[in-house]
């Protein structure tokens, strides 16, 4: 008998630019589940896109159940058996959640059975679902209950998962793994997409590695450690770290105190008595999960979205709270935020002109508003060779760049400007391994010449690996700060998963 | 040779232009226009040609619309509207060996005329009517803007109404605006619910005629004919009728005779006229006593605006005995005493 | 079958060849238009597009009706450029023209070098004041300004409407819907004896002139761009967004305005009640078919000018209907917004 | 009086309901479609042009509505497939609309037809209202409908063939202003003249917003609209004058207070305004 419910044979997917998905095939079995783990970017949500209909592949065959299965959209692998739970919710924000949930049935019930069922479903997975509120007054975990009750209603054979604890805390996680255990024993089988290498040893039966589009291997969980699995994800080997204190100066130099804001809309975090501070050449980090605060309190920071808040936000003495960005830069802060595309760059423009981006203010390329060209051009030329920015040219348009290219075009327009303060958030995320060590010492090099650094990341390891001291976020709360070097990471863990007091 | 005649003919032709403000099948203004200009080509013959532009909006376009009808060699412009008097006038300074002709203003120049009609004395007509004809004394009346053109219709009306009928009330709907067919037939639909059995309309649809119609009460056309839409409603219609007057000029023109003028004529020049009186509706000597107010009005015995004419303020106007002379008719922004209403601001 | 395959980066040759191309279709159904209504094609294209222009008159005129077009297109440039959906112009433009027109009827018996100065600031302020409305609603209430500045152009219509029937009504006008003339003081002086050409083919040219130096050499106009790409990005900038809402809207309504009283103090010389024949709408058009570009605009409202003297002129010498210069106009613009498509996507056959 | 005033209301104002709820489906799926005035005006011409030369009020009908089907299947054809900006697409529609109506009843102005009476299509408009309305809030085809102006990629996630269902919203919208053009030159004012709408589809799109895209306020809002413009007839008929100006300028006021109103608060607006409205859809992305 042959144990495979699903085989993936030499799937490809090309995008402009990008071969997300290069020969891609592996098999799973029956009744497990099965990790799919990569970096951001590695082409796992291409993947299953393909596998749920959504995205038609290059070439290649999926076999389920041994037979050839082509979905021209999700409707039909739904019918066929396929469930998916997405990466990003594909909720409706205004429609309640039984409205949401009929929306995902391929049959057509009343309200009335669907609320049996679905209540029925709730209380065998313990989920809790409150079927009549709309789903814009749902928390990100009741979010994601809604979106498994969805799938299983329609009864999957097998269920599609897309880095569904990238926004649960640990709790939470947990009490997923205990539904999706549930769910093997009935024996529906399970594909688990993640970058989160303990959530594969625990949870998982076997496991796919996939880098850069391509499969890497497919083994047993059991047989795996989080080293190897890091390797084998990674390419290379975590090298623990230790920041070298030397850098760091006895004075404050920026200092948040009591900040907090309430933004009374169920999609934003509210930044709660958050408090800390930075002295001069210290690389400090915030970690924590998505979603608890971090982009908030990095609008509070850039000063992109400073109304009614409150606290006191001093650099260099002074009070900056309620200053805006370009005044803020003025004063030598220099900001990187998450989002390459549209946020730190504007895709559709050139470089010279993504220079001007953040270094506008000060007069610095332009009299009484007219801009200079020429130093914009050479400013630019500058940073694409002092970061290895690989670009033919300044003119070409941001969007033309690869992401990790990008980001130290990005970084290094900021480094070049010579802040007494860089905020960055989420230095590497979605770049590959070479420039993220560049990126990595580029920014201990600046803290060395004197600059303060503050990190906000997901990434337990990039923290360990560059900063001094580190605090969790959790819930818009802020939690004590910690020596890096004494760094407890159970304890870090347990705060991440909401234990601030 | 015949060749020769036909392109001597050619030569000798004089072209006519005319810019309308709206399209020539609107059933009124500028419906009535065209048959005129129809009529002027009937009656001249091979000796004129004739053009129009239609839906020449009252703005600087204006101007390049005249201009062009007198750049592609017309001898006559007629231009159809109030608001082409500058513009007329612009152009005219610029081509003084060609004739223009502006209807309803009151600027002129060596070689610009000015002609209006005196479509209140139909009103007179239309107002004995209505006075007899009413049942609920009550008229309703659709007006257009608060012009003396429309209040001069109004008055008349009025005046002649409220002599054989002193009971008579007369409702009045500013639509502000002379064409919008649904606005004006639920301005019909408010006036006729609000008691008046007869629908009097100065703008420039059939909605009213057919409005009233369809609510089964009585009307009077505007500008044309307008029977056929309504024909159990219209009892008469004031038809603006230009044909007389644009077969007059043309032959000026031809024969050389033109000269800048003004003309403000009546019935007794055959402008305005009373369509047929429907004989399903009106007693047959009500419509002999609109005819012999016709004659009068012709002969000269009997004047819309005669004294003694008080206005709302009970001040004595015009006279006893003298009638009200050209420049009041031509300013008139007053109600006459008896009308139950305010002119707008 | 024919599919849509994106490409990497948009075809910059694309970008201005659209428009070209969206000509050229408009010509050619224009072609099928003509013939269905049993018209020779070429004499009927002829006549509509290369008659009203053979002489110096009618390029003139092509100029005068050009005129307000560009300089409203260029003016919503600002907006567009900036994600801002201002379809209000014909309102803007009415208040330009009640503003720059009021002064004008104001000091209609002064003769003065001062008054035509006054009447145009006034007029660009009207225009601004009242785009002002939106801007303020957008970034106050967050209400969606394509509806706001839409209802506002009727408002702005029926005031207008409101003074010139009455209280601005000419005291010797027999109470026509119209003012009374301004003075000579307050209108455009003409460019060319004989020809209608006025001050305001000036004005918009050095407007147009201004907005391209804007866009290509001043801090402002790379904000205007930035924001319209990505509000985000503008935003981690540090650009002042209510400020380029309102200083988009401002410049937007202050062109509008001046197009407004370039009209009432050009070739009208008073105010009615029709003084614009919707050239705030059709300026929209011209904005796209223009790609929000100086050169683009203006070659856009040649063209656009030229579908409104080419009805006249079908008109006048081939009894079609005026009607078909709206035809031509929706037209371009349908394969205009049609061929964009080419410039993100590449057409690929397969099987 | 007051059923006669009633009856006023109701006839004027039966055009401004076909032409909003059929907007507001379009709006719900997400499109916002401009060109109401100039599919009112084709439906309009189509439907007497047909009614004069057929004399069938039923051929008038189904004229007028693939008239509709046509005019919005172009709109949808460019902002769907093509991705054409909607706003500009939608305001090329409406001078296209006035263009192409105005040759089309050249010939027609001013012929003479009998009127059909009104009242079936009133009773039709209030069914229509009544039957979006369950649609809406019943039927799961209602649903999809809303979900797809809420969020087009988690409709598309879904499996719904997003441009396929705001293809139909918009046919469906095109329809219904075409019927409103129908009842405009058969019922309201049988005849043809051109421009005869005159502004009447922008009203209708105010009237969508005035409602918060709620079907059953479409009808409170055009009986609101329609009653202040006949209430301010019924003044003036009274004796009581004032400039009318003002009167007319009261739907676009009270739908700009009911943005402010609605959009401040960010709930609400999110509530109401479908999340997708006139943004383009591109499945590749
Ligand atoms: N629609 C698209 N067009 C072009 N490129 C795309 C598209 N979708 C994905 N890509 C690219 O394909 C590659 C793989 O993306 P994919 O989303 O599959 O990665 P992933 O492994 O799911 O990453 P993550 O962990 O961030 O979710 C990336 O480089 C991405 O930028
Ligand atoms: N969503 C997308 N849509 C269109 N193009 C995309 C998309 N995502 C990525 N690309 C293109 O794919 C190319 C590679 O992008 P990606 O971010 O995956 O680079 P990468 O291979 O990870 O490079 P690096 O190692 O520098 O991170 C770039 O040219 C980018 O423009
Ligand atoms: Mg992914
Ligand atoms: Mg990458």
């Amino acid at each position: 008998m042959n144990p495979y419910l699903l085989e993936i044979n030499d799937i490809c997917k090309k995008y402009p630019g990008v071969i997300a998905n290069n020969n891609v095939s592996f098999n799973i079995r029956d009744g497990k589940i099965h990790a799919l783990l990569g970096e951001n970017g590695a082409g796992k949500s291409t993947l299953v896109k393909i596998l749920f209909g959504l995205v038609t592949s290059d070439s290649g065959n999926i076999l389920l159940n041994r037979e050839e299965i082509k979905f021209k959209n999700p409707s039909e692998a739904k019918a066929t058996g396929v469930g998916m739970v997405f990466q990003h919710f594909s909720l409706f924000e205004s429609l309640t959640v039984s409205e949401n949930l009929i929306l995902g049935l391929e049959e057509n019930i009343s309200f009335k059975k669907l609320k049996n069922r679905a209540i029925e479903i709730s209380k065998k997975y313990d989920l809790t679902l409150d079927l009549d509120s709309p789903i814009n007054n749902l928390s990100a975990g009741e979010k994601q209950s809604v979106e498994i009750v969805r799938a299983l209603l329609q009864e999957p054979k097998i269920l599609i998962m897309d880095e569904p604890t990238s926004v649960l805390t640990p709790n939470e996680s947990d009490k997923l793994f205990v539904i999706l255990k549930k769910l093997t024993n009935e024996g529906k089988t399970i594909l688990y997409i993640t970058h989160k290498l303990d959530e594969v040893i625990k949870n998982c039966d076997e496991v796919t590695i996939m880098r850069n589009g391509e499969v890497i291997t497919t083994c047993s969980a059991e047989a795996e450690t989080k080293e190897t699995l890091a390797v084998k994800m990674l390419g290379y080997k975590v090298k623990s770290q230790v920041t070298d204190y030397k850098s760091v100066k006895n004075n404050i130099l920026f200092q948040v105190k009591n900040l907090s804001k309430e933004y009374n809309d169920p999609f934003l975090t509210d930044i709660k008595n958050i408090s800390f501070s930075l002295k001069e050449g210290e690389i400090f980090g915030i970690a924590g999960v998505a979603g608890n605060g971090q982009k908030e309190l990095m609008e509070l920071l850039t000063g992109e979205n400073i109304d009614n808040i409150r606290g006191e936000v001093l650099f260099d003495n002074t009070n900056i709270t309620n200053l805006p960005t370009k005044f803020r830069r003025e004063l030598a802060i220099g900001f990187v935020p998450e989002d390459r595309l549209g946020h730190s760059a504007v895709p559709e423009l050139s470089l010279s002109e993504n220079i001007l981006l953040s270094q506008f203010a000060g007069n610095k390329f332009s009299k009484m508003g007219i801009l200079n060209f020429e130093e914009i051009e050479t400013y630019t030329k500058n940073v694409i060779s002092n970061f290895n920015v690989k670009t033919p040219n300044e003119l070409i348009s941001a969007k033309n760049l690869s992401g990790g290219n990008l980001q130290k075009f990005v970084i290094g327009r900021e480094i070049s400007s010579n802040p007494k303060l860089l905020i960055v958030y989420q230095p590497t995320w979605g770049v590959d391994t070479g420039a993220e060590s560049f990126i990595r010492e580029s920014l201990i090099k600046l803290s060395k010449e004197g600059t303060s650094l503050l990190i906000i990341s997901q990434d337990l390891d990039e923290l360990i690996e560059i900063t001094h001291s580190v605090s969790v976020i959790s819930k818009g709360k802020l939690s004590e700060p910690f020596e890096t070097k004494n760094l407890n990471i159970e304890k870090l863990g347990i705060m991440m998963g909401g234990e601030i007091d | 040779s015949n060749q020769n005649n036909v392109q001597d003919t050619a030569s000798d032709q004089k072209k006519i232009g005319f810019i309308y403000i709206g399209p020539p099948g609107d059933h009124g203004w500028t419906y009535m226009h065209d048959q005129g200009r129809q009529t002027m080509e009937a009656e001249l013959g091979d000796s004129i040609t004739t053009t129009y532009i239609e839906n020449v909006p009252e703005n600087a376009d204006a101007v390049r619309a005249i201009r062009k009808l007198a750049e592609s060699g017309h001898d006559l412009i007629f231009t159809t509207s109030f608001n082409y008097m500058d513009q007329t006038l612009e152009v005219a300074k610029d081509f003084p060996d060609i004739k223009f002709e502006h209807a309803t203003g009151y600027k002129r120049a060596d070689n610009v005329a000015t002609y209006n009609s005196r479509f209140y004395e139909g009103r007179t007509i239309i107002g004995h009517i209505a006075g007899k004809m009413t049942k609920t004394n009550t008229i309703g009346y659709i007006a257009s803007f608060p012009i003396p053109e429309v209040i001069r219709g109004i008055n008349s009306f009025y005046l002649a109404a409220s002599k054989v009928n002193p009971d008579i009330k007369i409702k009045v709907i500013w639509a502000y605006t002379w064409y919008d067919p649904a606005k004006e037939a639920d301005a019909a639909n408010t006036l006729i619910n609000q008691g008046a059995d007869i629908i009097v309309q100065h703008t420039d649809t059939f909605a009213p005629c057919q409005a009233a119609e369809k609510a089964g009460v009585l009307a009077f056309g505007q500008a044309s004919n307008q029977e056929q839409f309504c024909p159990n409603a219209h009892m008469t219609a004031i038809e603006d009728v230009w044909g007389p007057y644009y077969a007059e000029r043309a032959k000026a023109l031809v024969d050389g005779s033109w000269a800048s003028q003004d003309t403000w004529a009546g019935m007794k020049e055959g402008h305005v006229v009373m369509s047929d009186y429907n004989t399903k509706i009106l007693p047959a000597d009500l419509i002999a006593e609109a005819k012999a107010m016709e004659a009068r009005i012709i002969d000269g015995s009997l004047h819309s605006f005669a004294g003694p004419i008080y206005n709302q303020d009970g001040e004595l106007v015009v006279p006893e005995g003298s009638v009200a002379d050209d420049g009041m008719l031509a300013g008139m922004m007053f109600y006459v005493q008896g009308i139950e209403d305010q002119v707008p601001q | 079958m024919i599919k849509l395959v994106p490409r990497g980066s948009s075809s910059q040759s694309m970008f201005i060849l659209a428009p070209i191309f969206a000509i050229f279709l408009t010509l050619l159904t224009g072609s099928i238009i003509f013939f269905l209504m049993g018209y020779n094609p070429s004499n009927a294209l002829k006549i509509f597009f290369i008659s009203p222009i053979s002489n110096a008159y009618g390029i003139s005129e092509l100029l005068v009706k050009a005129t307000p077009l560009a300089l409203i297109a260029m003016g919503l440039s600002f907006c567009f450029k900036n994600n801002i959906y201002n379809i209000g112009a014909e309102g803007q433009l009415t208040m330009g023209a009640i503003f720059g027109g009021g002064v004008g009827i104001y000091f209609y018996d002064i003769s003065s070098v001062l008054i035509l100065p006054g009447m145009i600031i006034a007029g660009a302020l009207g225009g601004a004041l009242w785009a002002m409305i939106p801007a303020l609603l957008k970034t106050k209430f967050n209400t969606n300004e394509i509806l706001t500045s839409l209802m506002l152009a009727y408002i702005a219509l029926l005031i207008l409407d409101y003074l010139v029937v009455g209280p601005w009504r000419d005291p010797d006008g027999f109470n026509f819907p119209k003012t009374r003339p301004f003075g000579e003081s307050g209108r455009m002086p003409i460019l060319f004896q004989g020809l209608r050409i006025h001050f305001g083919l000036i004005i918009t040219l050095i407007l147009i002139a201004f907005s391209w130096f804007i866009y290509s050499k001043t801090i402002f106009g790379f904000q205007l761009k930035v924001s319209g790409f990505s509000p985000k990005a503008a935003r981690f900038a540090g650009f002042n967004k209510n400020f380029l809402i309102f200083s988009a809207f401002a410049i937007s309504g202050a062109f509008a305005g001046l197009a407004g009283v370039g009209e009432v103090s050009g070739p009208i010389g008073l105010i009615y009640r029709d003084i614009s024949p919707n050239y705030g709408f059709t300026a929209i058009i011209v904005c796209f078919l223009g790609r929000l570009h100086p050169l683009g605009i203006i070659f856009a409202s040649l063209v656009i000018a030229l579908t409104y003297l080419g009805a006249e002129d079908a008109q006048l010498f081939l009894q079609i209907p005026a009607a078909v210069g709206f035809v031509f106009q929706g037209l371009v613009l349908f394969f205009l917004l049609g061929s964009d498509l080419l410039v993100n996507f590449k057409l690929r056959l397969n099987n | 009086m007051i059923f006669g005033i009633v009856n006023i209301i109701l006839i004027g104002t039966t055009p401004l309901v076909f032409a909003a709820i059929g907007e507001l489906v379009v709006e719900k799926s997400g499109v916002l479609n401009l060109g109401l005035e100039g599919m009112m005006l084709v439906g309009a011409v189509s439907a007497f042009v047909t009614l004069v030369l057929t004399d069938s009020y039923l051929a008038a009908l189904i004229v007028s509505l693939i008239s509709g089907l046509v005019m919005s299947g172009l709109f949808a054809f460019l902002v769907l497939y093509l991705m054409a900006n909607q706003v500009a697409t939608g305001l090329a529609l409406t001078i296209f609309g006035i263009g192409i109506s105005s040759m089309i009843g050249k010939k027609y102005v001013g012929t003479p037809i009998d009127g059909l009476s009104p009242y079936f299509l009133i009773i039709i408009s209030f069914l229509v209202v009544i039957f979006i309305g369950y649609f809406f809030k019943k039927t799961k085809l209602g649903l999809i409908v809303k979900a797809v102006g809420e969020s087009h990629h988690s409709a598309h996630s879904l499996g719904f063939n997003v441009i396929k269902i705001r293809f139909i919203s918009i046919l469906f919208g095109g329809a219904m202003s075409a019927l409103a053009g129908f009842y405009f030159s058969i019922c309201y004012a049988p005849m043809w003249q051109e421009g005869m709408i005159a502004g009447r589809g922008w009203i209708a799109l105010a009237l969508v917003v005035f409602a918060t895209w709620k079907p059953e306020r479409i009808l409170l809002g055009a009986y609101i609209f329609g009653g202040v413009a006949i209430m301010q007839m019924n003044l003036q008929a009274f004796g009581v004058k004032f400039p009318g100006q003002f009167f007319n300028m009261m739907p676009y006021l009270v739908t700009i207070l009911v943005l402010v109103i609605i959009s401040g608060n960010k709930l609400r607006i999110k509530l109401s305004a479908p999340a997708c409205l006139t943004l383009p859809f591109n499945k590749n992305q």
